[in-house]
């Protein structure tokens, strides 16, 4: 597995998997897409640099702490929902600017849920499958 | 539904048909090597199948499906390596 | 901030698991959030209940999106009562754990877990969507899932195989019967789904969707003949983990069971009886004989946690709000009494150092106060009056003799009779018998005096809990009259309709 | 290399955004067009720096076709290999020594190998100096010809093309 | 057929398609898996690349447009990587070559990494039989 | 009123601070507790003696109708004052039997809990209160009977006490609340008032069998008696009080209480007579039978009760009122009795008759005691035993149904008593068969003055008993048979038939003694009816119970994960089939079956689905089959793609090649793929309950989908999902924001399941310790 | 094809229960994992199946309109093969930790906890 190739080809591969990863969040709310599957595609490479180069190299390569990822996307999407309660709004009710991002699209509460659900994805696969190819 | 319609219809099929002759081979064997290899094939057809579909249905979002099949079809290769491997 | 109270049973647990893995290191951290969060719980369901109490039944529409279409969350009597409960028993289970659940486990995530556990139960309690109610399953029974397992011995281990199966097996059942109330109704709520039903004409097909709940949910609650990973499971954690899993999860089944056949498949009832019947009369022999035939303290428990559930069937059965009520009030006394009784054996495990009945004894010389506090839970569990468990038993006898269902009752009877069978079996080899001599008995304290100073935390809630079970009997009429006018609120479908949908 | 793949998806980036965000109605001319000229800004933005590029988009273009050519005409040989009932083939593994010698040179080459048809990259020595290659064609069993097809061929255009 | 468009993106299409049957075709007849892996898993790639381009000229659509190169690229990127390692893996676990193949210049190779493998072809399943 | 009865019980939980507080003679203190209440309730005798009731409602419960409703009648105090008067004694006793033993507080906790309770189901009439503190009584004798928990046969006891009693008052509680739901109150006072509804109501023989089954266990009627003896187990002075003087007595006080009620009907009267007839010869005769003087004893009370349900059931108003003068004469002397055994057992340490004997050397005292007790028991002149007993035999004469059955069978009880008295009296304190050298002390003081009290007690109501005793008895009698009768009470009748009957008893009664040894012989061929009577029967029950529970819970609960997922299932399909044969649905409706809608390519993903499922039994290589699975995966997410759900099929895609992945990285750590044979029937039967289970799931998916269907929220979000979603993309809208707590919970599933992952994998703990 | 997927939506349930009930650990995760996919089917087939017309607005509509897949079954398959993902996760980890422990990868052997007198 550990051949000159195949790390050469990871090397390659991860930016590009993590930046389609962004692009598939954002697009998420317009076409097929969205922050789990985001989230799942940019897990995958990593997953794949820690089953080569071994989960502790990963690690300090992306200085992840899973556990933080995953505190961190449930924070974003559970206060995504808070912010209309303190609108006055029942829970989850979705908030949108009146201005549009390039790329990006209208910033709103729902796309803050889903960054929330992308970064939780990645910090749960990521705990998964480092744990398991460090065993 | 016009000829062209039709001619992609009868290329999925042979598509599918394809994919039952992987299917033979997934079956024979012998080795688990000659599976993965089927199971690679396999996903190659299947993102014909699906690119096809999106003419079919005029769909453009189909293609998303392919896109990512494309992206992920040899992890699938790739972590039996890593069985194989070990 | 219309109904911001509904939503708080669910806010305050998420945040305090999200704070607590935030501070993922820092045990003691953990321990303050989860203080806080679960003493916040109680505050806030505490409120919800007045505010239920005082107004009528509260409903918050998530998302504001009006009521069929977004995600609603109704808490009426019922839920709110059970709300009140699972927080009581939340905060009294996390004071127990803090001796209870060594360090190792609450590094691995112990304390996040029982706030995702509470989460998991206030949103099943609270929803009023049935896919919103599967997810919310779906969190409790991870969140169980991982307690269960969480250190890893082998019996926890093997437990837990078999609990994750079966109850993967339910939620798949779960899940088609949502399917197939979707395909007929094309609606997911369930007041929607309550006011469409009726409209279908092939009455069979609703049963069918009728049997898909009725046999996941069954699994859940733990039924006659889907019971069984319930007493492989229950016996293998620490104590503490075995209150709170044992005490609530299958109560929530059971809440949800009545849930449904109030409001959805009230007309289905009719045909259900008999099976309904049967299977409540069969959990409650199979039960009590399971917990007769064992010989360790938990098991003994679990399986009377059957024979229990088969009473709150039978009042399900009736289905008559007096029967309800009884259902209602054995939920919340059962819920109550069972958790203190696994509370007290881990009590008795941290005495003696063992859940064997051959390796116990000598609990009632030595310690009787334990002995005091195990006496009144156990023969309140039996209906020993005028403790909480005499007035469940009271009130289902009474629905079922209104209703002319005798059969029934001699079976409650005749279970309620062989229950002591088991109890005393607890009581005579763990408090009279005199203690064997040999293994285990390193960790005995020979003052009860210094037990109890050095374990202040692990008695605490036991007594606090005790306190509550003696006032629920002693004091039962707020009790009552609670369970009576939640099972009328339950009957009364039209205002619950009414409510949810502004209609 | 490097440089050129990074423009080249800058490009195509620019371009769909372009036709997205500017009501412009879509055609493959304009689209190409614009293509253009977003790596023309972009080249010349580099131009003034690294002159050495401007030479070798060349080179890349006719690799590029090399490389199409390659992959076409095998795939027709195995192709009729395949669908005739008699096997031609002669397969065989091969050494071949790789003048190539940075890691991300081994790794194009040996992909581009595996990426015909016929041909599949097995490994590389521990030192890096030998690929070893599974072809299908060897040609009356003579390995060196074809060890110098390939070198000759994609890896001197390769070569070419990064340093 | 109404248009060049679909009359060019159908022959496009059909082309792909064709490779694709060939290497269906081909991963039944030819005789061992190492050949099967030179010569199938490309054609493939080789097939969907024009079943897209096809499909991109049909659309003529910039967004298609991308997602074809997309397409295309990850293929190409990917494919080959997969072919290696997996093909790396079979003869570490013995997968034997066909019995024309000339190993020649590869048994050394074979015995510094303990896998030499006989030239008739085993049935066994691999890791069944290796432990 | 409520005071009374809650003194006992908040005097029980203060007992533990005072033991502390005085140490070992705290129970001389807590003996002032039923002496107030004695006194107390003295203070009403008056009152209630000219017939005045006093009743006292206390709300508990109102909504269910059950509140402490407190009636004072004569019955109740009747009831009352000896509960209360002997407690005091009792306590008195204790407090120096009792010094010895460690838990001492516990078991005056314990008194005092069941005097209260006692007290209070004397005083109730609201049904649910009495059961209540039916209920408590049998409870807190059975912590007495325990006392001694140390020894297996103490705990056995107890349990068989508590399991009868309690059964019974559940049998009980149901003819309660039978009763309640016909009168619709559980007022006793308002039953009574419409107790011919009642007895003309179609349920009025299943309350009768339920409430005299409550009545029976409690009061030890046959075929319950055997719980009696046994509990002897426990402490003297329990057995006193309890078992002779109290707790026993509360069956009859029941079918006292119910006379008026129920009473009156052959049911009542045939049931109660035999019950009671049966009862009374069996105690007679088993009490013969045996050495022990506490056993004696036990199977006396029996066989008195026995006489004293009887009476009740006779239902004549003689009957009535001798059973009521019975059953104070016989509380005064058994219980006097029994703490005299109570002394000789703690004094010699002995309670066989055979073996003591001339004790009254040693213990004078005790011995008068005895002397007055026994001539009480036996039935001589002037005492109080001899009115219950001339009562009693008039009662039989006067008898309405089969008085001469009745009469014979009184008087054997009557011989029996006679030769037990005789054997106590006689045989234990003057006879002297001297074995060996044996010094023995007189209890001291304080155990001497309950049973001396008693036992002159006694005789004094004896010679007294018109003025002490008529009042207060003439008023229970009138309520008991719900009319007003004189009662008049003197020892001398004259010569009549009754005191010829009375002699001829005595006669008897010394006879039998004197050929005692020979009759203990015989019955001992009563040995098999005694192992197979009721007591072999509550055994063998017993036994029976816990092995069809060891049975059916090792057959049930057998360990095999897949018998059960198999048995659920199973179950799963039975319900779901019985309802498509009840509702007659049609199983498979492919009645519209339109080929057309069939594509070619769907068919062969399909059929590839198919293909794949199958190569999962075929196989035998792990990493095939989780390969098969990844094309299984991928056909269903081909599937998706085909019916327009790209989010879901990229989704499914991801999550397959994920598993796959976890797969892979946790394969290599377990086994190659062993096939463990199951057996062929079993084989044969999963197969069975699968393919049932996957034709039920398709029928009803075939049956959903047969039927229309309009979905209200599809049309919702194909309006809302751009305008008021703000996307295009209606599924990722519903995700994240119109069903946003969905995937809220969905994602903390996730995370609990990382954490949980990691814990699985991490922590390793051997037993709860860290390994 | 409305006919057709319930037969096989059949076949996966038969399928997956039949290896559920197998003796061996990775039989009984395929088994979890197969029930899975034909909830998930059930799910879909029983909420009508609409061909290749996914829920997403064109280009410049406003509203659905047309033939159109119904978005909510959608909706709820991707939360269920979410958690279902994340329940099979677990599943897998905690067979490997069974094996771990006991030794053995026969389910079988796992019923020492259920015994009356374990030990």
């Amino acid at each position: 597995m550990n051949t000159l190739i195949v790390r050469t080809a990871i090397k390659i591969l991860t930016p590009l998997f993590l930046i389609f990863s962004v692009y598939l969040l954002f697009r998420g709310h317009n076409e097929p897409g969205g922050g789990f599957i985001g989230g799942l595609i940019a897990a995958m490479p990593l997953t794949f640099h820690a089953m080569i180069y071994g989960a502790r190299e990963t690690k300090k390569m992306f200085k992840i702490n899973t556990m933080v990822l995953i505190a961190l996307g449930l924070l974003i999407s559970a206060s995504s929902g808070l912010v209309s309660i303190f609108e006055g709004q029942p829970f989850m009710s979705s908030l949108w600017a009146d201005f549009y991002l390039p790329i990006f699209g209208k910033p709103g509460t729902p796309i803050m849920f889903d960054i929330g659900v992308y970064i939780l994805v990645v910090g749960i696969v990521l705990r998964i499958t480092l744990n398991l190819s460090e065993e | 539904m016009n000829a062209f319609h039709i001619s992609l219809i009868v290329a999925i099929s042979v598509i599918s048909i394809c994919l039952i002759m992987v299917m033979i081979r997934f079956f024979k064997g012998p080795t688990l090597p000659d599976r993965v290899t089927a199971f690679d094939l396999f996903s190659a057809n299947i993102i014909g199948i699906t690119a096809i579909y999106a003419v079919l249905t005029d769909n453009t979002s189909v293609m998303d499906v392919a896109i990512i099949l494309s992206l992920i079809s040899f992890l699938g290769a790739m972590s039996f390596a890593y069985y194989l491997n070990k | 901030m219309m109904g911001v109270l509904v939503i708080l049973p669910l806010l305050i647990p998420l945040f305090a698991a999200i704070f607590c893995l935030l501070s993922w290191k820092n045990i003691n951290g953990q321990r303050m959030i989860v203080l806080a969060g679960s003493f916040l719980l109680l505050v806030g369901s505490a409120f919800l209940l007045r505010e239920v109490w005082l107004h009528g039944i509260q409903v918050m529409q998530i998302g504001n999106w009006p009521a069929p279409f977004g995600i609603t969350l109704v808490a009426d009597l019922l839920s709110a009562g059970l709300l009140l409960t699972t927080s009581l028993l939340g905060i009294f289970v996390f004071i127990f754990s803090i001796p209870n659940i060594n360090l190792e486990r609450k590094e691995y995530g112990f304390y996040p877990i029982l706030m995702f556990l509470l989460f998991g139960i206030s949103g099943a309690l609270l929803a009023g969507d049935i896919f919103n109610l599967y997810v919310w399953f779906e969190v409790m029974l991870m969140s169980s899932f991982v307690l269960l397992s969480l250190g890893g011995t082998k019996n926890q281990l093997e437990g837990s195989v078999k609990y994750l199966v079966i109850n993967f097996l339910a939620s798949s059942i779960f899940l088609a019967g949502i399917g197939v109330i979707y395909g007929l109704t094309g609606s997911l709520n369930m007041a929607q789904i309550s006011l469409l039903l009726p409209e279908i004409a092939d009455k069979g097909l609703v049963t069918l969707a009728a049997i898909f709940f009725l046999v996941g949910f069954g699994i859940k609650a733990g039924l006659f003949p889907l019971f069984f990973w319930l007493p492989a499971a229950y016996h293998t954690p620490p104590s503490a983990i075995t209150a709170i899993i044992g005490g609530l999860l299958t109560k929530v089944g059971v809440y949800v069971l009545v849930r449904f056949f109030t409001l959805i498949f009230f007309s289905e009832v009719p045909y259900l009886q008999p099976y309904l019947f049967v299977i409540a009369g069969l959990t409650m022999f199979v039960g009590v004989f399971g917990a007769i035939a064992q010989n360790d303290f938990r098991k003994i428990l679990s399986f009377s946690i059957i024979s229990q559930i088969g009473y709150m069937i039978m009042g399900l059965a009736i289905h008559t709000p007096l029967a309800i009520a009884a259902v209602v009030y054995f939920i919340i006394h059962n819920m109550l009494v069972k958790t203190n009784l696994f509370l007290i054996s881990g009590v008795v495990y941290a005495a003696a150092g063992s859940f064997k009945l051959k390796k116990l004894g000598s609990i009632y010389a030595k310690f009787p106060f334990i002995a005091f506090l195990f006496i009144i839970s156990a023969f309140s569990l039996t209906g020993v009056p005028p403790l909480s468990g005499f007035w469940a038993k009271f009130l289902l006898i009474k629905a079922a003799v209104a209703s002319n269902y005798f059969i029934i009752v001699g079976v409650a009877l005749v279970v309620s009779a062989l229950s002591i069978i088991y109890i005393t079996k607890i009581w005579n080899e763990v408090f009279w018998k005199k203690a064997p001599d040999g293994e285990g008995s390193e960790k005995i304290f020979y003052n009860q005096t210094s037990f109890l100073r050095l374990n202040r935390l692990l008695i605490l809630p036991v007594v606090l809990l005790t306190i509550i079970i003696v006032a629920m009997g002693f004091y039962a009429e707020p009790f009552l009259d609670f369970s009576v006018q939640a099972a009328e609120q339950l009957f009364n479908r039209d205002n619950y309709i009414k409510v949810i949908l502004r209609k | 290399m490097k440089t050129f793949i990074v423009h080249f998806l800058l490009s195509i980036t620019f371009t769909s955004l372009f036709f997205r965000m500017v009501e412009v109605p879509y055609h493959a001319l304009s689209a190409a067009l614009t293509f253009l000229a977003a790596f023309f800004v972009l080249w010349l933005c580099i131009f003034f720096f690294n002159r050495s590029y401007f030479k070798k988009i060349p080179l890349v273009v006719s690799f590029f076709f090399y490389f199409l050519k390659e992959l076409i005409v095998a795939s027709l040989k195995v192709a009729y290999d395949i669908i005739t009932p008699i096997h031609y083939m002669k397969p065989g593994v091969i050494a071949l020594p790789l003048d190539a010698n940075t890691d991300a040179e081994i790794t194009i080459l040996a992909n581009l190998i595996s990426l015909t048809p016929g041909t599949l990259s097995i490994d590389v020595s521990e030192d890096k100096k030998i690929l070893y290659v599974h072809a299908i064609y060897i040609i009356d069993g003579d390995i060196e010809r074809l060890k110098m097809e390939i070198k000759n061929g994609f890896e001197k255009k390769l070569l070419a093309i990064t340093r | 057929m109404e248009s060049w468009v679909e009359i060019v993106s159908a022959i496009f299409i059909y082309i792909g398609v064709i490779f694709l049957v060939i290497s269906s075709v081909g991963i039944i007849r030819l005789p061992d898996f190492y050949i099967r892996m030179s010569a199938i898993t490309k054609a493939a790639t080789l097939g969907i690349g024009f079943i897209v381009t096809g499909i991109t000229i049909y659309f003529n659509e910039v967004v298609i447009m991308n997602k074809s190169i997309t397409i295309i690229l990850f293929m190409l990127l990917t494919s080959p990587v997969a072919a290696h390692v997996i093909a790396r893996a079979a003869f570490r676990n013995r997968v034997l070559f066909w019995e024309k193949t000339i190993i020649e210049e590869f048994k050394p190779y074979l015995k510094e990494h303990g896998a030499m493998p006989e030239t008739n072809v085993d049935k066994a399943d691999l890791p069944g039989k290796k432990q | 009123m409520l005071l009374i009865v809650l003194i006992g019980y908040i005097c029980a939980l203060l007992v533990p601070v005072i033991a502390k507080a005085l140490g070992r003679s705290h129970g001389y203190l807590i003996a002032l507790v039923p002496l107030g209440v004695f006194v107390y309730l003295s203070t009403y005798f008056n009152r209630i003696v000219e017939g005045e009731v006093i009743s006292r409602q206390y709300n508990w419960v109102p909504s269910l109708d059950v509140n402490f409703t407190f009636q004072l009648d004569g019955l109740s105090l009747f009831f009352g004052l000896l509960i209360s008067f002997f407690g005091f004694l009792i306590f008195v006793y204790a407090a120096a039997y009792m010094k010895g033993y460690k838990e001492s507080d516990k078991f005056f906790m314990y008194l005092l809990i069941f005097m209260a309770s006692m007290l209070g189901l004397v005083m109730s009439s609201n049904l649910i209160a009495l059961f209540i503190f039916w209920e408590l009584t049998s409870f807190s004798s059975y912590l007495l009977i325990g006392f001694s928990h140390n020894a297996k046969t103490s705990r056995n006891a107890a349990l068989q006490a508590f399991l009868v009693t309690a059964s019974g008052g559940l049998a009980l509680l149901a003819g309660f609340i039978i009763l309640g739901e016909v009168t619709q109150t559980y007022e006793l006072v308002e039953i009574l008032s419409i107790h011919e509804r009642v007895i003309d109501h179609p349920y009025y023989l299943a309350i009768v069998i339920l409430i005299l089954l409550g009545a029976f266990t409690k009061s030890a009627q046959f075929p319950f008696h055997f719980w009696l003896p046994n509990a002897m187990a426990a402490p003297t002075p329990v057995s006193a009080y309890l078992h002779s003087a109290t707790m026993v007595k509360a069956g009859i006080y029941l079918i006292a209480r119910f006379n008026p009620t129920l009473g009156g009907t052959e049911i009542w009267q045939f049931t109660l007579m035999i019950a009671g007839g049966i009862t009374m010869l069996l105690g007679a005769i088993l009490a013969i039978q045996h050495t022990d003087l506490k056993k004696i004893l036990a199977y006396t009370t029996i066989s008195a009760l026995g006489i004293l349900v009887l009476m009740l059931g006779a239902g004549t108003s003689l009957a009535i009122q001798s059973a009521m003068v019975f059953l104070l004469a016989h509380a005064l002397y058994k219980g006097a009795l029994f703490l005299i055994t109570g002394n000789i057992d703690k004094q010699t340490g002995s309670r066989d008759v055979l073996e003591l004997s001339g004790l009254y050397k040693f213990m004078p005292f005790t011995g008068v005691a005895a002397f007055l007790a026994c001539f009480s028991m036996a039935g001589v002149l002037p005492f109080f035993g001899f009115i219950g007993k001339e009562l009693i035999y008039e009662a039989a004469l006067h008898a309405t149904v089969q008085h001469i059955a009745l009469l014979v069978a009184v008087i054997v009880s009557g011989v029996a008593f006679v030769a037990i008295a005789i054997e106590i009296g006689y045989g234990l304190f003057i006879q002297n068969i001297s074995f060996s050298e044996r010094n023995y002390k007189e209890a001291p003081v304080a155990m001497l003055v309950a049973p001396v009290t008693l036992a002159v007690l006694g005789l004094v109501f004896g010679l007294f008993a018109g003025v002490l005793v008529q009042p207060l008895l003439t008023q229970v009698s009138n309520v008991v048979g719900n009319e007003d009768l004189p009662l008049e009470l003197h020892f001398w009748h004259g010569f009549n038939l009754v005191l010829m009957l009375s002699l001829l008893t005595l006669l008897l009664g010394t006879a039998l003694f004197f050929v005692r040894k020979g009759i203990r012989k015989i019955p001992l061929h009563l040995d098999y009816l005694y192992n197979h009577g009721p007591t072999a029967w509550y055994d063998g029950l017993l036994q029976l119970i816990k092995r069809f529970a060891r049975l059916q819970t090792s057959y049930f609960q057998n360990g095999y994960l897949r018998n059960y997922i198999a048995v659920i299932v199973a179950f799963f399909s039975f319900m779901l089939a019985s309802v498509l044969w009840q509702f007659d649905l049609k199983i498979f409706p492919v009645a519209n079956f339109d080929i057309d809608n069939v594509r070619f390519y769907e068919v062969i993903i399909l059929a590839f689905t198919l293909v794949a499922v199958f190569v999962f039994f075929k196989t035998r290589s792990r990493l095939t089959s989780i390969v098969t699975m990844g094309v299984v995966g991928y056909a269903v997410a081909i599937i998706f793609i085909f019916f327009g759900a790209p989010d879901v099929a990229i989704t499914q895609f991801l999550i397959e090649t994920l598993t796959v992945v976890l797969f892979v990285l946790i394969l290599h750590k377990l086994p190659p793929l062993r096939f463990y044979p199951l057996k062929s029937f079993q084989n044969g039967l999963y197969i069975i309950i699968s393919i049932g289970f996957g034709l039920l799931m398709t029928s009803v998916l075939l049956l959903v989908t047969e039927h229309p269907m309009v979905s209200g929220l599809k049309a919702y979000f194909a309006e809302n999902t751009y305008i008021l979603g703000k996307g295009k993309n209606a599924v990722n809208v519903i995700l994240v924001d119109f069903r946003a707590l969905d995937t809220m919970g969905e994602i903390s599933v996730l995370a609990i399941a990382a954490i949980g992952i990691v814990a699985l994998l991490k922590l390793k703990l051997v037993k709860g310790k860290m390994k | 094809m409305d006919e057709i997927l319930p037969f096989v939506v059949g076949i996966l349930y038969a399928a997956s229960l039949y290896l559920m009930l197998q003796r061996n650990f990775v039989k009984l995760i395929i088994g979890l994992i197969m029930m899975g996919h034909s909830t998930n089917l059930f799910l879909f087939s029983v909420s009508r199946l609409t061909r290749g017309a996914p829920a997403l607005v064109d280009g410049d509509a406003e509203k659905l309109t047309g033939i159109f897949a119904d978005p909510v079954p959608q909706a709820l398959i991707l939360t269920a093969i979410v958690i279902g993902f994340g329940i099979q996760a677990f599943a897998i980890v905690l067979i490997k930790r069974n094996y771990d422990v006991a030794g053995t990868d026969d389910m079988d052997k796992l019923n020492t906890t259920d015994k009356i007198n374990a030990a």
